[in-house]
C-alpha cells in the first residue's frame, strides 16, 4: 500500500508583464497634441445629438454618427461626483490618499474623470467649480493635466 | 439548427503591421461600417453584437466594454467570447446560434486584434501552464518546428514543400487588397529566409497583424428580402483538445485528434464523404506552412502523408481543383481575434463571387473554413450559395 | 419563447477567501463533478457542449479555458469561453439550446480572486487612452457612482448599510457563504473608509470559488429531473464606457436588459409577479440601484424600499436571501451564483434561507465597472 | 496646425499583474517531489491507463478522476525535436535561453505523455535524431525550486549513434 504523504499546498509567485503602446487614433491624437502643445482641451461635437463629448471620439457612442470635428471645451468645469482613494496601489500615478472626480467641462455634455487637488477632501462638493493645472513637461497623455483645483 | 442562417454582409479593415492612425474603437469601427454598408443596413437594425477578441493580447480587460462605441453596441444586447485563435469563428457560430434561436433576426459579430498595442510575445508565453512549462515556453514556433520535422521524417517531405505553401500564401495575398504580407517571393526566397527553429523559417510563419473583421448574420426571411447574395451557414462544429497532450505535431498518431474529430462530425452533419469534391474552396487557419499540409490530410482532401503532394502538384492553388486559402490565409494576415472570422468571410466572398482579384476561377457554390487556436482547437464552418447546394 | 430551456442542476463551491489547496481547474472540477452527480448525467455522452466564464487576466493564463478543458469535458468537443459575468453565460447557453444545435449544456464560472490584486486587474478594464493612467479601479469608480446616486436621490450611507446588515444576516443561513454576521448599521458605517462613501463592509470581499449549472431543452429536462426551473426571460444591455458618458446615478442598461427579459417572460408588472430577486451587490449601494433598475421600486426609492423591510427574508420581495455577493462570491462567478441561488429557491432546496412559495425569481449580473453591461434572467418553476 | 494633425500620438503603458498561483493538489505532489526527491510523478487513468504527465485531476478522454500515482524513470526516448535559433525568454525570470539549442520532446519510459525540454547535444542534425535515448539531468537538490527548470535538460545516453537511413 502506498503511504499517504501530506503535502503543503505548493504556491508560486509570478508576474505577467506586458509592455503595451496604445495609439490614440484620429480623435485622440488631435486631442493630445492640442493639450501638449497649446494646453487646450478638445471635445467632439455630435450635430445629430446636439451634444459635445469628452473624451473625443470618431464615432458617436449614442447615435453611431461619424464625428470629424473637434471643438475647444473648458478649461473650467464643475464637479459631478468625487471620492477619496485611501489605499495605495502600484497603478496609481500619485501617492494615496488622493481625490478622484468626474468633472464636466464647460461646453461639454459628458464628464472627464480626473484628480482634484489643492483642496481638502472635506471641502469638496458636487457642483464645485474647478480649473485644470497643467503639467510643465507635457508628454501627450492624460497626466498632461496634473489635476483640477477649485477656482 | 432550427432556423436557416445567412451571412448577409461583412467587411474588413486593411491589415497591416502598423495602424498608428486609429485607436482600437476606430479600427473596429472601420470593419463594422464596412459590414453595415455591405449589408445596406444601419446600426439601428442590429439586434445584438458579439465580440471575439483575446483580452490579454492588447493588455485590456473587458475590451467589449471599451469598444462599445466603435462596435455600435450602446443600448444593445451583446456578449464577448474569448477562445484563443478560434475566437473569430466561435463568434460566427455564436451569432448563427443567436439567429437560429429565433430570438434575434440580425446579429453583428466582430473579431479584431491590434497586435502592435500589446506585448504579443509575453502574452503568448502566458498560454503555457504557469507551473508546468511557462518557464520553458517553446513558443508556437517550437511546436510547429516539431510538427515540420515529424512530418518530414514520417512522409519524406522536403523543406521545399513548406516553401511552396509559403509562396502560395504570399502570392495569393498579392491579389487580396486587404492582406498584410503581399510578397512577391519564390521558393528560393522562402528557403533562404531566416531560420527560426529548424525546419521553420521566417517565411513559414504567420505575421503579427492589426485588423478587424465584422459580419452580419440574419434569418432566412431577412436574408432573402434584404440581400441579393446571402451566403448560407450550413453546418458548424467545434473541437477543443485537452491541456497537455498536443498530438497534432505527431503526424503518425493513432489517436483521434481535434481536427479529424471535428471534420468527421461536420461531414456527418452534411452527409458527405468526399470533401475535396463537395467543397469548391477552402479557407483554413494555418499559423505555419506545415499546418496547411496537415490540414489537407485531416480534412480528407487527400490520404495521410499525401498533403505535400497536393501542393507539389499545384492542386490547392487558386486555379487548382481544390483551392485552399486564395486570400493568402493566416500566413499572410494574422490579427488573431479576426483571423478565424476572416476565413469565414473570405469564403463567403468566394461564394458571392466578390473576391475580386483573388476570386477562384471555378464556380464556387460551397466552402469549408477552419479556425485554429488554444491547445489545438478548431471551429469549422460549411457555407453554401443556396439552400439547395 | 416558443421552446423552453430549463436549468436542471446547479452546484457551487463553498466560497472562501483563499483556496490554496486547488488550482482553478481543480476548483472547477469540484462543481462540475457535483452537478453531474446530482443530475445523474455523465461526460462526455450526456452533455453536448460546455461554456465557461472567466477572464484570462484574473486566471493569469492566456486563453485560460485551456486550464479547464479537461474537467469540463471539452476534449474533442464543443467548448466555449466567454469573458463576462456568469449571468451572461446563461444567456449564451440558452441561445445554444434554442438554436437546436445542443440539447444539454454545462455552464461553469470560476475565479480565484486571492491569486492576484483586484485593483490592478480592474484598472486594465479602463480605456488606455484617457482613463487607465489615472489609476482607477472598480472600487474608486463605484465610489463615484455611489456618491452621484446618493446626491441625486438623497440616499444615505445608512440606506446602503442596511443592505449589508440584511445580506450578511441572510448569509448566516447559507452554508456556501463565508462572510456573514449580525452587524448593525453602525458597524458598517464605522468600518474603515476605503473610497468614501464606500467603506470596507460596503465592498464585496476577495473570494475564491466556482459555480456550475446544467441547461437542457424541455424534452431533455423532463428526463433529467422532476424539478426543472424554466428560463422565462433573459435580456442584456451595454451602457457607454467612459465614466463621464454615463449617468452614474442612472440605470440605463439595467432597465433595458430588464425590459427585454420581462417582455420575453410576459411580465408586465415585476412588483406583482416576482417573488424574489438575487442581484449582484458587488457594493452595498448597488443593490439599491439595481432594485430600481429592475423596476421593484421607483427611481430613488431603493433606500426607503429596503428600510421598509420589503427586501428582507420574509418581506414582500426578498432580495439576496443567500447573502448576495457581499457574503463572498468571486467576480465573474457572481451572476451565475445569483442564477444558481434563484434555482435553489424555486426548487424549494434553499434550506434555512428558503423563501416560502417562490414561483418567479429574477437574477441579475453585470460586468464592467459601475455595471456597464447588464444581464437579467427571469426564472420560474 | 495642419502638420500637427498628422502626428499620431501613442501612449506607452506597462501592464504588470502579480500572481500567486496555487499548484493544486496534483501538481503540488509532483512539484514537491521533483524538488525534494528528484522523482517524476505521473498519474494513470483507471480506465484507459494513459500515464499522464504532468499529473492532473481528470483524464480528459474518459472524464474519470485520476487516482493512481506512477513514478516515472528518468530515461526516455526523443520523439520529436527542433533546433531553436530564437532566443526564447523565460517569462518567469526574464532571462533568455541563448540560441542555437536543441529543443525536444521526450517520452519517459512508461509514460503516455511527452515532456518538452532542452536537449544537451550539439545543434547538429547528425547528432540528434528521433528515437535517441536520453535521460534527464536535474539541478542539484539545493538549487531546485519545484519548477520544470529543475530539470536542466535531457542528455543522450552514452554509446549511441544516429542510425543510417
Amino acid at each position: 500500500m502506498e503511504t499517504k504523504t501530506e503535502y503543503k499546498p505548493f504556491e508560486v509567485d509570478q508576474h505577467l508583464t506586458a509592455h503595451g503602446n496604445y495609439w490614440a487614433g484620429k480623435a485622440g491624437s488631435r486631442f493630445y497634441t492640442a493639450l501638449r502643445d497649446r494646453k487646450k482641451i478638445l471635445g467632439s461635437p455630435c450635430k445629430a445629438c446636439n451634444k459635445v463629448f469628452w473624451p473625443p471620439r470618431s464615432v458617436c457612442t449614442f447615435c453611431f454618427g461619424e464625428l470629424k470635428d473637434l471643438v475647444e471645451i473648458g478649461p473650467l468645469g464643475t464637479v459631478e461626483t468625487f471620492t477619496l482613494v485611501t489605499y495605495a496601489e502600484p497603478i496609481h500615478p500619485r501617492p494615496a490618499p488622493f481625490i478622484c472626480a468626474v468633472i464636466r467641462l464647460d461646453g461639454a455634455d459628458t464628464g472627464m474623470a480626473h484628480f482634484l487637488d489643492e483642496v481638502e477632501f472635506g471641502q469638496v462638493t458636487i457642483g464645485m467649480r474647478v480649473k485644470p493645472v497643467f503639467a510643465k513637461d507635457r508628454k501627450g497623455n492624460i497626466l498632461d493635466i496634473r489635476y483640477f483645483k477649485p477656482l | 439548427m432550427k432556423r436557416n442562417v445567412a451571412i448577409i454582409g461583412g467587411g474588413q479593415t486593411y491589415h497591416a503591421a502598423r495602424r498608428h492612425d486609429v485607436d482600437e474603437p476606430e479600427m473596429v469601427n472601420e470593419a463594422v461600417r464596412a459590414a453595415l454598408k455591405d449589408a445596406r443596413m444601419t446600426i439601428d437594425e442590429i439586434d445584438l453584437v458579439i465580440l471575439g477578441n483575446m483580452e490579454f493580447f492588447e493588455g485590456t480587460h473587458m475590451t467589449d466594454c471599451w469598444l462599445v462605441h466603435g462596435m455600435g453596441a450602446y443600448g444593445k444586447q451583446g456578449l464577448k467570447i474569448t477562445t484563443g485563435g478560434t475566437v473569430g469563428a466561435t463568434a460566427v457560430c455564436a451569432a448563427a446560434h443567436h439567429v437560429a434561436s429565433g430570438l434575434f433576426d440580425k446579429v453583428l459579430c466582430i473579431g479584431f486584434e491590434k497586435q502592435e498595442e500589446g506585448d504579443t510575445g509575453a502574452i503568448l508565453s502566458g498560454v503555457a501552464n504557469p507551473l508546468w512549462g511557462r518557464s520553458m515556453a517553446g513558443a508556437a514556433v517550437g511546436y510547429f518546428a516539431m510538427m515540420g520535422s515529424s512530418y518530414m521524417a514520417a512522409w519524406g517531405a522536403k523543406e521545399e514543400h513548406s516553401a511552396m505553401v509559403a509562396v502560395k500564401a504570399r502570392q495569393n495575398a498579392r491579389r487580396n487588397k486587404y492582406a498584410h504580407l503581399k510578397l512577391d517571393i519564390t521558393i528560393e526566397d522562402a528557403l533562404n529566409s531566416r531560420m527560426l527553429a529548424w525546419p521553420i523559417r521566417m517565411l513559414d510563419m504567420c505575421p503579427a497583424s492589426n485588423g478587424a473583421c465584422a459580419m452580419i448574420l440574419a434569418d432566412e426571411k431577412t436574408a432573402k428580402s434584404r440581400s441579393k447574395k446571402p451566403v448560407w451557414i450550413r453546418a458548424t462544429d467545434t473541437a477543443h483538445n485537452e491541456q497537455f497532450e498536443l498530438d497534432w505535431r505527431d503526424v503518425k498518431t493513432n489517436r483521434l485528434i481535434f481536427s479529424r474529430a471535428c471534420a468527421g462530425r461536420l461531414y456527418r452533419k452534411l452527409g458527405i464523404t468526399d470533401p475535396a469534391k463537395y467543397f469548391d474552396v477552402f479557407e483554413v487557419y494555418e499559423p505555419a506552412t506545415w499546418a496547411e499540409l496537415i490540414w489537407y490530410e485531416d480534412l480528407g482532401l487527400c490520404g495521410p502523408g499525401e498533403g505535400f503532394r497536393l501542393i507539389e502538384q499545384g492542386r490547392t492553388n487558386i486555379d487548382g481543383p481544390i483551392p485552399v486559402n486564395p486570400s493568402g490565409g493566416v500566413l499572410s494576415t494574422n490579427c488573431i481575434g479576426a483571423s478565424a472570422m476572416l476565413r469565414v468571410w473570405e469564403a463567403a466572398l468566394q461564394i458571392r463571387g466578390d473576391a475580386g482579384e483573388h476570386q477562384v476561377p471555378k464556380d464556387v457554390r460551397r466552402a469549408l473554413t477552419t479556425g485554429y487556436g488554444g491547445t489545438n482547437w478548431t471551429v469549422m464552418t460549411a457555407l453554401s450559395k443556396t439552400l439547395d447546394d | 419563447m416558443t421552446e423552453r430551456v430549463a436549468i436542471v442542476g446547479v452546484a457551487q463551491t463553498r466560497f472562501a477567501p483563499k483556496r490554496p489547496d486547488v488550482n482553478y481547474g481543480e476548483m472547477a472540477y469540484e462543481v462540475i463533478s457535483r452537478v453531474l452527480q446530482d443530475t445523474g448525467l455523465a461526460l462526455p455522452d450526456d452533455i453536448d457542449n460546455a461554456i465557461s466564464c472567466s477572464h484570462d487576466i484574473w486566471d493569469g493564463q492566456t486563453i485560460s479555458d485551456i486550464g479547464i478543458t479537461d474537467v469540463i469535458g471539452g476534449h474533442l468537443r464543443a467548448e466555449e469561453k466567454m469573458a463576462m459575468d456568469g449571468s451572461t453565460a446563461v444567456f449564451y447557453g440558452a441561445v445554444g439550446i434554442l438554436s437546436g444545435e445542443y440539447s444539454c449544456s454545462l455552464l461553469m464560472a470560476h475565479t480565484k480572486m486571492s491569486q492576484t490584486n483586484r485593483n490592478i486587474v480592474n484598472n486594465v478594464a479602463f480605456d488606455p487612452i484617457y482613463t487607465r493612467m489615472l489609476g482607477f479601479d472598480y472600487t474608486s469608480a463605484a465610489a463615484l457612482q455611489a456618491r452621484r446616486y446618493m446626491y441625486k436621490y438623497g440616499i444615505t450611507r445608512e440606506d446602503a448599510a442596511r443592505v449589508v446588515v440584511k445580506n450578511l444576516a441572510n448569509a448566516k443561513r447559507n452554508p456556501f457563504a463565508w462572510q456573514s454576521g449580525d452587524l448593525t448599521v453602525a458597524d458598517v458605517l464605522s468600518s474603515p473608509a476605503v473610497a468614501p462613501p464606500l467603506h470596507k463592509l460596503d465592498i464585496a470581499p476577495d473570494t475564491d470559488g466556482a459555480v456550475a449549472l446544467i441547461l437542457a431543452s424541455e424534452e431533455r429536462a423532463r428526463k433529467i429531473t422532476d424539478k426543472p426551473v424554466w428560463i422565462l426571460g433573459i435580456g442584456t444591455c451595454y451602457d457607454a464606457h467612459y465614466l463621464g458618458d454615463r449617468d452614474l446615478s442612472g440605470v440605463f442598461a439595467l432597465e433595458k436588459a430588464a425590459a427585454r427579459a420581462y417582455a420575453m417572460a410576459g411580465i408586465k408588472n415585476p412588483r406583482r409577479s416576482v417573488d424574489l430577486a438575487e442581484v449582484s451587490d458587488d457594493f452595498s449601494y448597488q443593490e439599491l440601484l439595481w432594485l430600481e433598475g429592475l423596476g421593484f421600486c421607483d427611481r430613488g426609492e431603493g433606500g426607503r424600499y429596503t428600510a421598509s423591510g420589503a427586501t428582507a427574508l420574509g418581506g414582500k420581495l426578498p432580495v439576496n436571501p443567500s447573502g448576495g455577493v457581499l457574503s463572498g462570491v468571486p467576480a465573474n462567478v457572481a451572476g451565475l451564483n445569483r442564477v444558481a441561488e434563484a434555482v435553489l429557491q424555486l426548487r424549494g432546496e434553499a434550506g434555512d434561507r428558503q423563501v416560502r412559495g417562490a414561483n418567479i425569481a429574477v437574477a441579475q449580473g453585470h460586468s464592467g465597472f459601475c455595471g456597464q453591461h447588464q444581464c437579467v434572467v427571469v426564472l420560474g418553476n | 496646425m495642419a502638420t500637427k494633425d498628422k502626428e499620431w500620438i501613442s501612449i506607452p503603458m506597462t501592464v504588470d499583474v502579480p500572481y500567486r498561483f496555487a499548484a493544486g493538489s496534483y501538481m503540488t505532489k509532483c512539484l514537491t517531489e521533483l524538488r525534494d526527491s528528484g522523482k517524476i510523478y505521473a498519474v494513470e487513468c483507471p480506465k484507459c491507463k494513459r500515464v499522464q504527465l504532468p499529473p492532473r485531476v481528470v483524464c480528459a478522454e474518459c472524464h474519470v478522476k485520476n487516482e493512481r500515482w506512477v513514478e516515472l524513470p528518468h530515461e526516455g526516448t526523443l520523439v520529436g525535436f527542433t533546433i531553436m535559433y530564437l532566443p526564447l525568454t523565460d517569462p518567469t525570470t526574464g532571462k533568455p535561453h541563448e540560441p542555437p539549442f536543441v529543443y525536444g520532446s521526450v517520452r519517459l519510459d512508461g509514460a503516455t505523455s511527452v515532456l518538452d525540454h532542452m536537449v544537451e547535444v550539439e545543434p547538429d542534425m547528425d547528432k540528434v535524431w528521433v528515437g535517441m535515448r536520453c535521460r534527464l539531468v536535474l539541478r542539484p537538490k539545493d538549487e531546485r525550486i519545484g519548477d520544470l527548470s529543475d530539470i536542466r535538460y535531457f542528455e543522450p545516453l552514452p554509446g549511441q549513434k544516429k542510425p543510417q537511413s
